[in-house]
């Protein structure tokens, strides 16, 4: 659970996430969050392209000690209303996400297009890219 | 929604398949969206702008066919690319496709001056 | 206006990284993951830090201590709260990696 | 379709594939696997392992113009034999696959252990990395 | 089946949470088929050799932790490091993991004279 | 016994690479995708091809055509079935990327 302090007029973000779950760049993605959301900004929107996307498979039944970052991805969206969009090109393109088939995705995450990620970077006031 | 100046950085190699497809995918909707837009090439990035020497085999676009397509989508302005990221490959004496060449010392600028820096 | 830049990758050789040409007076630095091997004692990053002109250094203290490394001067460890400080001072950020 | 030539005393290859479909090494090992066969050489196993697993990811219902590598590997598979393992600790690391949940894989890939490429180095005479 | 000779090379710097694990998964059950196997560190991977220096923080365990399991799977002999690789990272006159030093002519050799070289 | 070595990363600064210290005579090199960009006029491995010690360099003539890149003296442009004689030559292989 994040506590999430409510302050006036505070700075948004909006995180680009390029990188395979098992990378650098996406654990740091994960823990910027976290803080940030735990510091009371507000993540917009997270969205997920190119290899990014495979963050959006759903996790194996928890068992081993690893809780996988999707896993906690869905709880941070969940408790502090954070977007998580997959690029739907970049899913499809890997086998993720299928519009015809159905294909579901992880809970919490949910596909779009490049114009939502666009629509966050003109929202928010500070962008981040791992990538 | 403001307009915003946003600048994209290509930094990586662009021969395997889907990435420069999926990059200039991004920074083509931004176009679409009426927000000014720079690409800047640097590092491996810079070999997307060698140009085709001849009919090539069958497979996925080149990066040449992907890059001039950018025009069509209001990207008239060549792209920018960086002097030093060309000379430590090689690449100074090469021909290239259109592009503004600037130094290092410029890359500074052009970050701390847009309003969104998308490291691609 | 001043950037933040974001370096994940390790030290590719002995020379000057890229990034740091890339940088101007009033720009911040953030070493992540394996990119804090650069500023091992004997690492080819470490003179870098502090550079002459007033830019700033920044890590996270989890990836040194689990990397066993002490920070330099002029190096400065910061927890994840520190690192989305550092997100709202500067206004845009670029990731090297 | 592959032709396979049938021909006595052939040199076998087992080939370990640890990137994602999408790299230069995962394109690098499917062309030298589709060119041995096509000499007739036997290539007795291809063990997906680390990123290696995204391979195995159900392709999107053809569509595009680009067939996914997944697809290709398949039609290998079965014109020639070629026994396609995916690492289960791997797999189910990266949400591809779960042993509880029965989640499938992709149609000519199939779920094994460490053991198996183990196995399989010792059987082929050639062993090639695409990491 | 007949024993064989395995050479198994680390090239990536190893904290990226599975990645090294994985790999020592692999080298791991070769131990357990009882075959021959050498362990060989080099370019960012030698970044495994460095001891831990502190309690760390909470998380997957260190390198220095996974490769201290070895010798528990009959992997008894220290890995092999090339020195080239330590000199270029500056950690030439670091304290270092349990190791048997060995220069990048002699890689041509370990390499040759395998009969699997798995590259990971 | 002989290696070959894959080679797939391109160039990381101007010196020798590492995999080249790691050659002997009898190897071979096969430089695969982003690798041949090492290759080129002014690259930084055009040098080392062919080098004093009797090693053989190859490629992929779709790799050099997608590239624009004219083979220098020494390296050999090869096919599919090429790249799997190779394998088949050279009793065992390491990938350099």
């Amino acid at each position: 659970m994040y506590k999430v302090l409510v302050t006036g007029n505070m700075v948004t973000f909006a995180l680009l996430i390029n990188s395979a779950p098992h990378s650098a760049q996406a654990h740091a993605a994960f823990r910027f969050a976290r803080a940030a959301v735990g510091q009371g900004y507000r993540v917009i929107r997270v969205f997920f392209h190119g290899e990014g996307v495979y963050h959006a498979l759903p996790p194996s039944p928890p068992g081993g000690s690893e809780v996988s970052l999707t896993t906690r991805w869905a709880e941070l969206a969940r408790d502090a209303n954070v977007d998580l969009v997959l690029c739907s090109a970049a899913a499809e393109r890997r086998g993720v996400w299928s519009g015809e088939s159905g294909r579901a995705v992880a809970e919490g995450f949910r596909v779009g297009g490049l114009g939502q990620w666009v629509e966050a970077c003109l929202q928010a006031e500070r962008t981040l890219s791992f990538t | 929604m403001d307009g915003r100046r946003f600048l994209c950085v290509f930094r990586r190699a662009p021969h395997t398949d889907a990435v420069l497809r999926e990059h200039l995918d991004l920074t083509l909707t931004l176009a679409a969206f009426e927000q000014a837009v720079e690409l800047l090439f640097l590092d491996d990035g810079v070999y997307a702008l060698l140009p085709d020497r001849q009919s090539l085999p069958e497979g996925p676009p080149s990066p040449a066919q992907l890059l001039a397509a950018l025009p069509f989508y209001g990207l008239e302005q060549p792209p920018l690319v960086e002097r030093e990221s060309l000379l430590e490959r090689g690449l100074d004496g090469e021909k290239l496709l259109p592009a503004r060449h600037i130094g290092r010392h410029e890359v500074a600028a052009l970050l701390g001056d847009a309003d969104v820096v998308l490291s691609l | 206006m001043a950037t933040l830049h974001l370096v994940f990758h390790p030290p590719r050789g002995p020379g000057v990284p890229a990034w740091f040409g890339r940088l101007r007076t009033g720009d911040a630095v953030f070493l992540l993951g394996d990119a804090l091997h650069g500023i091992r004692e004997n690492g080819p990053w470490r003179s870098l830090v502090p550079p002459a002109e007033g830019t700033r250094f920044y890590a996270l203290k989890d990836d040194l201590l689990r990397r066993g490394i002490a920070a330099p001067d002029g190096l400065n460890p910061v927890d994840d709260a520190g690192f989305v400080a550092l997100a709202v001072e500067y206004r845009t950020s670029v990731t090297w990696s």
